[in-house]
Parts: structure tokens; C-alpha cells; sequence
């Protein structure tokens, strides 16, 4: 089977044993390199797909392929050490007595021993900014703490593909930031390829090449970043909304004098809009979509 | 811990901290065995006293000792008592009351203050354990002494979701004090709890299959040989302790059985 | 009930353990056929440990025996996974509590399982199976199982104490004097085990019945806890 | 004692068992009938404040007054009846079987019973607009539900004030949205006075008539809310952000031809002000104030 993406699901479904339809029919790709997110609203099956990927639960009808690997029990171990997967509730991932251990776990596990598990701990600590933390107690750890160890834990391994359920969620504004910046840096000096899903519609623009939008279980629209926000009446209708300066902006189009040749999605983009509209000039779109 | 080259964890304080966790492992789990089958009691409160200077020099807080102590402390003298009572011919001493009576003995009393030096002794080595040796090491010890992978990977497990398990309980249990769950009677406290217990197995069943999960998903295998915890070979230092250790042990066994004894 | 080390001469404990190891293993295989049916049985087992492990760590001591008294979620532990399994699960949680509790010991690991997960465990079990199949509520064959469960437990433990230690006294007096000396501490912890089972198996029952197969239609059925298909 | 405030701290102290010091000499206040934020990094001590109002952790030093009742043992069944707190995660708090025993379990604790209490129950699921889920089981529920019920099951109890650790944490912007009007039309209609914490600060202008920061354990700003958000540099230092559309805003007056007599924080003053200043007028910046 020739596949292109490094991970593709094609008529993916799920159903859990209490009978929900988690997921029907998914068609889903990721291209090596890509940053990819997965928006949809609640119950609507991200966290489920996610599991699919490595293996975690196993689809109903469908096929689902780590590069062009089946992902069934037979390569299941080449595959989840090929994805690095960080969970929504921290809680759920962090089962160790000490930080410390809690990052060494998945680094023993590859046969890390010495002073390279050291520097691997003491690496992914930094990155998010733990450092100082390794003989405290998981459990003892705020909210937003917890997360960022749960990220550590799975940064130290230093997988190819990335797939984070709702990265940011509980990190506070700078911390949610610094990880975003992280994950480009990642994404552009390791070659690590990104999946994630995530609420924080203003922070999609910043970090995603392309979106793909879930709702009830199914894929309701996919592409590029700019194009699939510039559909305002599919993101509307699927329970979510624009990024906040988008949707400034489309006030203001609505409202005042000011027009937009596309939305503007990112702070940056909104300003280099409005300054430039000052001078009531045409705008190069192409210029504002490639300085995101 | 010599370097940090063999395990994930900080450099300890005192020297059997920084023992190779195989060594403590097994001279410990020894030292409770042979403790337990001695049948000599200047012996068995020898071994005590030695566990007990050994407990110091782990600087432990000296109330989280007594604390511990207290358990087998209460078992061991009560063993004392009731063998006191029910062991032997030779009458020491008779206790009456209405129209009751029992006899001391002396053979219960010997062997009575016997068991309860072993009780204390074999526990202060246990605990000397738990002190010094994390848990994975004591775990990773005994696959390398060939007990079932089941068993291990079972406990490993047992072992992580126990701190799980308290944590999912205190949080419903704040949840529910801040409900105003502090003022019921006695009959409706019962019964929450019966009913909070079976949420929280629930939960935590829940609970548990995700941290499953999360250890799947970082490399965890079941079916295969996990790779060794104990990446480096025992320092030879650690080693001549550990041998030491047992050959003090293996004398103890011989004084206590092969050495005639008089009158003790 | 957990004896210490040091109170049983080591040929009774030896034997102690023997008994126990061939319950062991055949809970030892009956677990790795399961495993193999379902990913998900571990944690679930894990998580019936953690249960046991803090039910039975609740303890009082007893004046006569030089033991204590504790309720043993064995039996209950016994109706959700069976009494196999629950004898390899207790022998985990007797080891952790000898080293880190100091309550029960290293070398009476074998007698103390002997009474909590095999034959409190089975008695349980027994009582269980024989109410449910004459259609007894539930909650009425989980508080039998818990109550007799835990009376077994304590006769054991009160049987392998007296067998070692009764002295120039009758097995059977000595026996029934450290039953005795359970007693009054045992028969109220045993009626609160049989509740708290009864409680507890309830509200399993009502909130997730797919983990307590063949409870609702007899029919026996492997125990899975996610029936989700995974690589299991 | 007089104390003005509903919920007073002065010089109140923290730390956990293992020695961490979550909270060092913190003056806090809340008035009745107010909206008050408390922003901060993750590991400020938040969480640990919220639990310090019902006395679910007592200080260890300084004094925590509510309604001018010392909280300590006492007062606890009082206070408690005073406080409704609803937890960061819905999961901590939901452990009935159906969403009808979750709410009736405060309820039957105030020793309410019979018709009284059904009617507090439909009441409150009423408020949050989830009548007829009362036999629904909680757990088969979506997160922003779940957080619905949790509100529910304390708002029934018809407490005066209501503390929320991160509301809108883990919900779809939809449904974050609707708490947040949800929560206004409490305080409205009720009167009941609002603590809440977030990562959200673009929802803080939305929800908040003050706002406290925090940091590291103590309180390093306090005010009201568009006169914290006007101390960018303070915000910046403790790892904060501004919402974005004042970000917006001060890059657009940085480095192009636009003034703003203050920040807009929300998207509607933005647009009032940007629509305004296309006529270069002088603004009414009081006018934007009350209008938020
Ligand atoms: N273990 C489970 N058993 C049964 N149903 C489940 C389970 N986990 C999730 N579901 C259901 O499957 C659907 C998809 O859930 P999923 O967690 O994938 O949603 P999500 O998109 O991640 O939502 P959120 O944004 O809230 O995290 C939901 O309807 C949910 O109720
Ligand atoms: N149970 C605990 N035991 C020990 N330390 C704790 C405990 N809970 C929290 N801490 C510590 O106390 C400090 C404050 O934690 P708190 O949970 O109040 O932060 P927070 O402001 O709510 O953070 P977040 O935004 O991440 O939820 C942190 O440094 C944390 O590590
Ligand atoms: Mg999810
Ligand atoms: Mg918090």
C-alpha cells in the first residue's frame, strides 16, 4: 500500500462499548513536517482520534497507517515510539513519584541509561521551563505544572511525530506562549511533525498549517489555516468561532469603513491590515499570509 | 547512588542510602528471614539492637520510627502476654480472680519474649527497606531474582495507582465538605461513604485505564522483556558490603544452630 | 489477622507457602488468558489491588493473638475478578504492607495469604455464586459473601496461629481461643465489611455493569473492563 | 471586628505540607454583590486561595473573615452554606449517580427535603439551562455539561457568593461563551457575588469588575479591571498578557497613526473606538467604560 501522509486514516470509525458513536467515516492525513490542528467542540471525537493513532484503541471499520505501517499489534511498538502523545488531563498521564522519575519512565523504556537520560531529563525540564522541579511529587503540582510535566515527559523521548491534546489548556497565558514558540522551534529545527487540537481558536493561526474541524464525530471541513477561518458560516455552525481579531475585523468591516481583503487571523496580520488601510491601498494578501 | 548512571533518583544523604539498591534489597529481605527463624534470644536481641543503630544512622525522623514501630510494638507484647499463658508446665506465678484462675509459665514466657524479639527485629530490617530503597529498585531487584514478570508488573502497577487511588478520594472528598457533607449523622455518613467508595473504585478503574494508556503510549510493552532497570553492574564497594553483610548473617545461622549452647 | 514475621516456626511457614504457591499459580495462568482476551485487564486487577491493599491496611490490633483485626476485600475482590486472581492480587498487597506498614511479614507472606486471598477469598466467592444462583438481590449475596468471607479469613488465621503455637493445650481449645480473641473486634468489622461489600458492588452494579459481567445474566463471561477491541 | 469586605484576608499565610509556601501575606477583599478575577501564573497560589474562603485549608497565619465571621471551625457549617465553590475539574466534584442525586446531595445536607428540594433542583437546572437531564447519569455527560451540572449542583444550594476555579476551562469557545453570560445573569439577577480565577484573559474584561494579580504566593496588583489592564508593564512581569485586542490596540498606536485614550479590552470598546477615531475625535473614554 503506498501511502503519502506519515499518518492516514481513511473511513476511520469508533464506537466505545456503551454504544456511543465516537467516530464515523474519518478520512485524516498528515504530511511529514506538517502542523496540524483539530478543532471541534466538546464530544466531538478529538480525543478519541488521537488515541487511534498509536494504537491506543483500535478502530471498528477503517484503516488507519503510521508511515505506511498498519497500526496493529504487531508494529504497535515501532509506532508509539515513533508518536509522542501528551494527554489532555495531565492527571491521566503522570503515575510516578517523583518528577524526575515520571520523565525517566518513557526513556528507560527506550533504553536511555546515564548521563544521556540525565541530559534528556534535564533538556526537557528546561524546554518547559521546570527546571528545579525533579524531586517533587507530581501530585503535589498545581494544574498548570502538572501539564507542563506531562509535556516534558514526552518531549525527553523526542518522538517524530508529536500529538498533544489540548497543549495549552490550564498553562497561563506566557506559559501557553512559551510553548507554542517551543513547538514551532521543534517543528522547524527537529523536523518533528505536530498534531494537536485545542479551544484556543486565537492561538490556531500562530501554530497550525492546517485545520481540520470536527463535529459529532465526523470531519466537517479541512484545509489550509487562513482558508478554513475564512469559512465563517461552517466554523459558526460547528460550535466555534473566529480568532478574536478576526472577528473584530469583521466588525469593523460590517460596521465602519474599514475593508479587508481577507480576515485578518493573527495580531500581526490585523496590524500590518489596519496600518496599511490607513492608506486606503490595496492590500498583497499573498505578502499577509506568508508573514504569519 | 554512585552516579546517577544506575537509577532516576537524587543522591542520598547516608551511606546505605547510597548502597546499589540489589544489595538492599536483597541483604535486607535476608537479614528478615534469618532474623525470623532465630531461635536464641540474645541472638534475636542482638540482631534488634543492630537494626536499630543501623535506623539511626539513615537520619530518619526519629517520630516517623516510633510511628512505625508502634504496630508490630503492640502486636509483639501482646504475643508475649498470651503465650505467657497458655505455653508450658513450669508455673511461674498464678493470676486469680472471682473464682477464675491462670497460671504463668515459664516456657510461655521465654518463648513469648523470643517471638516478640523476632517480631521487632524483623520488622525494623522491613522497614529499614522501605526507608532506604525505592520502591522500583526493590521491584527491579526481584525480577532480576526471577520472580513471575506477572507478579512485578502487577505490583509496579498496584504501586503507582495506590497514590492515584488517594488522590482521586481526597479531591470528592473536598468536593464534598465544601457541600456541607461534614454535618450529617452517623447513618447518612455510612452510607456516603459506602456510596462515595464505590464511585471512587469506579473513578479510579477509570482513571487507571488512562494512566494504562499513558504508559502504553510512552513505551510500555507487556508482552516483551523490559529493558533492564539496573543499567550498570554493581560497584565492587557495594559489593564486598553486600557480602560482608551476608556472610555476618550466615554466622548468625550457624551460632544459632550449630553452636552447642548452655542453659540459654 | 496479618501475622508478623518471627511468629511461626519457619516449618510452618515453609508449608504456609507451599499451599499457597499452587493457588498462585493457577491464578497466575487464568490471568495471563485474560490478558491476552483484553489490554484493559491489568489496570483493572491494579486497581482491585489498590482496593484491597487499603480496605485491609485498615486495622485494629488484638489483645490475645498478637494479630489484628482489619476488614479484607478479598471477598469482594473475588466477585469482581474471582477468587484466583484475587489470591495473586493479595499476595502483592501482603508484601507491600509487610515492608511498608510493618503489618504482616516477609516470611508469613505464604499464611497470611493463605487465610485472606484464598480462603477468604474462595468462601466469598462461594457465597456469592451459590445466592446469586437461587436469584438473590444483589446486595444481599455481596453482604453474605463479605460477611463470611471475613469470618473464614480470621478462622484460618486464627487455625494457622493455634496449629504452631497451641502449646500443651488442644489444637482445637487453642484454636477457638484465638478465634476468641478476634472476636469481639472481628464481628462488628465483619458485619461492616458485609455492608460496605453490599454498598459498594451496588453501585458498581448501577453505574458501570460492564464491569461486573455476569452479574446481571448469570451466564459466565470473561471479565473485561473496556470491551473496547484493542490490540489485546 | 467591622469588615467592609464579604470575603476579607489581611497577612494571610500558606504552605503545604511538604514545605511548599503557596501563599505569603495576602490582603484580599470582596464586596458584596462584585466580580471579582484573580489572574496569575500557573503555581500561583490560586487554587489554594479559592480553598482558603471555606476553610478547606486553614491558614497558618493571618486572618480569613466572611461575612465578618472568622472561618475556623465554628463558623464552618456557616460559612460553607455562605460559599458555593465549584472546582477546577467537573470530574472532582460529580460523584452521584444522576445528575438529580448530585444536585439533591447539597440540598439534603442544608436539611431541605420534599417539594422544597425538587424545586431547587429544577431551579437551578433551570439556570443552567439543562432542565430535563435530571436522570441523567453525570458522567455520560460533555465537559462543558458537566461543568453546567457542577455549577448547578452549587447554585442550588443558593449560596451568596460563588467562587469558580478557571469556569471555562476545557470548554469549546461556544460553551465557555455561555457561562460566561450565564454567570453575568447570576450575579445580575441574584445578586450573587462572583471569585473566579482564569487563564483566560480575554474573558476577564467580559466577567470581571476587579481583578487581583498574583504571583509567586503573594498579590502584587489589585484593582479595577481596566486600571490593572492599563499597567502593562506590571501585567508583563508576572507573566501575564493583555487581551488581545488591547495587544491589538497598543501596537496599532506604537507604530501607526492611531491613539487610544485607554486601551480597549474587548472587542466591542475596539470597535467603538477604532470605528470612532476614523473621525479622529476625541473620545469619551467613560462612555466606553460603562458600555463594556
Ligand atoms: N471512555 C468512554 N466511554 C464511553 N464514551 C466515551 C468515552 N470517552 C469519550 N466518550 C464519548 O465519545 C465522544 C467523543 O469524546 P472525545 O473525548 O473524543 O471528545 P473531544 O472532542 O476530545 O471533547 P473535548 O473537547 O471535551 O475533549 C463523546 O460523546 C464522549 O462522551
Ligand atoms: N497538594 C499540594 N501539596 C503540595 N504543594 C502543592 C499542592 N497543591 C499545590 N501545591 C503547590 O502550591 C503552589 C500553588 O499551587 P496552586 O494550585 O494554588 O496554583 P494555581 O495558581 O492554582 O496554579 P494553576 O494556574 O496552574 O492552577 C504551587 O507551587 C504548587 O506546586
Ligand atoms: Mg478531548
Ligand atoms: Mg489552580
Amino acid at each position: 500500500m503506498i501511502q503519502m501522509g506519515l499518518i492516514e486514516l481513511s473511513g476511520v470509525s469508533f464506537a466505545y462499548p456503551n454504544g456511543t458513536q465516537a467516530l464515523s467515516g474519518i478520512d485524516f492525513s498528515v504530511g511529514a513536517g506538517e502542523r496540524v490542528a483539530v478543532l471541534g467542540p466538546n464530544g466531538a471525537g478529538k480525543s478519541t482520534l488521537f488515541q487511534l493513532f498509536n494504537g491506543l484503541l483500535l478502530p471498528a471499520a477503517g484503516i488507519v497507517t503510521v508511515n505506511g505501517r498498519l497500526v496493529e499489534k504487531a508494529y504497535l511498538k515501532e509506532v508509539r515510539r515513533m508518536i509522542g502523545m501528551v494527554f489532555q488531563d495531565p492527571d491521566d498521564q503522570l503515575f510516578s513519584s517523583t518528577v524526575r522519575q515520571e520523565i525517566a519512565y518513557g526513556l528507560i523504556n527506550l533504553g536511555l541509561a546515564g548521563d544521556r537520560m540525565e541530559e534528556a531529563i534535564a533538556w526537557a525540564l528546561q524546554m518547559v521551563g521546570l527546571s528545579g522541579y525533579e524531586n517533587k511529587s507530581p501530585f503535589n503540582l498545581s494544574g498548570g505544572e502538572k501539564k507542563r510535566v506531562a509535556l516534558a515527559s514526552v518531549l525527553a523521548m523526542r518522538p517524530e511525530i508529536l500529538v498533544l491534546d489540548e497543549p495549552t489548556a490550564a498553562l497561563d497565558p506566557i506559559g501557553a506562549a512559551k510553548i507554542i514558540r517551543l513547538l514551532n522551534h521543534i517543528n522547524v529545527e527537529l523536523g518533528i511533525t505536530l498534531v494537536f487540537s485545542t479551544h484556543d481558536v486565537d492561538a490556531v493561526p500562530l501554530l497550525a498549517d492546517r485545520v481540520y474541524l470536527m463535529d459529532k464525530g465526523e470531519i466537517s471541513l479541512s484545509g489550509p489555516t487562513a482558508k478554513v477561518f475564512s469559512r465563517r458560516d461552517l466554523i459558526r455552525a460547528h460550535n466555534l468561532r473566529l480568532p478574536r481579531v478576526a472577528h473584530l475585523a469583521e466588525l469593523l468591516a460590517r460596521d465602519g469603513d474599514y475593508r479587508f481583503p481577507v480576515l485578518p487571523l493573527t495580531i500581526g496580520q490585523a496590524k500590518k491590515m489596519l496600518l496599511d488601510s490607513e492608506d486606503r491601498d490595496e492590500i498583497d494578501v499573498l505578502a499577509i499570509n506568508r508573514n504569519v | 547512588m554512585h552516579s546517577a548512571a544506575c537509577s532516576p533518583f537524587p543522591p542520598a544523604a547516608s551511606y546505605i542510602q547510597r548502597l546499589d539498591g540489589r544489595i538492599k534489597t536483597c541483604v535486607f529481605l535476608a537479614a528478615v528471614v534469618v532474623v525470623s527463624v532465630l531461635t536464641r534470644w540474645p541472638l534475636a536481641a542482638g540482631a534488634l539492637l543492630t537494626a536499630l543503630a543501623l535506623m539511626f544512622s539513615l537520619h530518619l525522623p526519629l517520630r516517623k520510627v516510633l510511628l512505625r514501630m508502634c504496630i508490630p510494638f503492640g502486636v509483639a507484647w501482646l504475643v508475649l502476654v498470651s503465650l505467657v499463658f497458655s505455653t508450658g508446665h513450669t508455673i511461674i506465678g498464678t493470676i486469680s480472680f472471682w473464682h477464675f484462675s491462670m497460671h504463668a509459665y515459664q516456657e510461655g514466657m521465654t518463648l513469648g519474649f523470643l517471638i516478640m524479639l523476632r517480631i521487632l527485629a524483623a520488622v525494623s530490617f522491613a522497614m529499614m527497606l522501605s526507608f532506604s530503597t525505592p520502591m522500583i529498585e526493590i521491584l527491579a531487584t526481584l525480577r532480576l531474582l526471577k520472580v513471575p514478570g506477572l507478579i512485578l508488573d502487577l505490583a509496579d502497577m498496584i504501586y503507582r495507582y495506590a497514590s492515584t487511588l488517594e488522590e482521586v478520594a481526597a479531591t470528592m472528598r473536598k468536593a464534598q465538605r465544601a457541600r456541607g457533607g461534614d454535618w450529617l449523622p452517623w447513618y447518612r455518613q455510612a452510607r456516603d461513604t459506602g456510596m462515595v467508595a464505590g464511585n471512587l473504585l469506579i473513578k479510579a478503574f477509570s482513571r487507571s485505564v488512562s494512566t494504562y494508556k499513558a504508559m502504553l503510549a510512552r513505551g510500555y510493552s507487556e508482552d516483551e522483556k523490559l529493558p533492564p532497570y539496573f543499567t550498570c553492574s554493581i560497584p565492587a564497594q557495594d559489593l564486598l558490603a553486600g557480602v560482608l553483610a551476608g556472610l555476618i548473617l550466615l554466622v548468625l545461622l550457624v551460632c544459632n544452630y550449630a553452636v552447642v549452647w548452655k542453659n540459654w | 489477622m496479618h501475622i508478623e514475621d518471627g511468629i511461626l516456626p519457619p516449618k510452618a511457614w515453609i508449608s504456609w507457602y507451599a499451599v499457597t504457591a499452587v493457588f498462585v499459580y493457577a491464578g497466575i495462568l487464568e490471568i495471563k488468558k485474560r490478558v491476552k482476551e483484553n489490554l484493559y485487564y491489568k489496570p483493572f486487577l491494579a486497581m482491585v489491588g489498590v482496593a484491597v491493599f487499603v480496605i485491609s491496611a485498615m486495622h485494629l490490633p488484638v489483645p490475645v493473638t498478637g494479630s489484628c483485626s482489619h476488614p479484607c476485600g478479598t471477598p469482594l475482590a473475588a466477585i469482581v475478578i474471582g477468587p484466583f486472581a484475587t489470591s495473586v492480587i493479595s499476595l502483592i498487597v501482603l508484601f507491600f504492607q509487610a515492608v511498608f506498614l510493618g503489618h504482616g511479614g516477609i516470611t508469613t507472606i505464604g499464611a497470611n495469604d493463605f487465610s485472606m486471598g484464598i480462603v477468604g477469598a474462595i468462601s466469598g466467592w462461594l457465597c456469592w455464586k451459590l445466592f446469586r444462583h437461587f436469584d438473590s438481590p444483589l446486595w444481599l449475596a455481596a453482604g453474605i459473601a463479605g460477611f463470611v468471607g471475613d469470618v473464614m479469613t480470621y478462622l484460618t488465621s486464627a487455625f494457622e496461629l493455634a496449629l504452631s503455637l497451641h502449646g500443651h493445650i488442644p489444637l482445637v481449645k487453642q484454636w477457638m481461643i484465638f478465634f476468641a480473641g478476634y472476636g469481639p473486634t472481628q464481628l462488628p468489622l465483619a458485619v461492616a465489611e458485609a455492608i460496605f461489600t453490599a454498598a459498594v458492588l451496588q453501585v458498581m452494579y448501577n453505574r458501570r455493569p460492564d464491569l461486573l459481567p455476569g452479574v446481571s445474566d448469570r451466564k459466565k463471561r470473561p471479565v473485561t473492563l473496556e470491551q473496547v477491541k484493542t490490540e489485546g
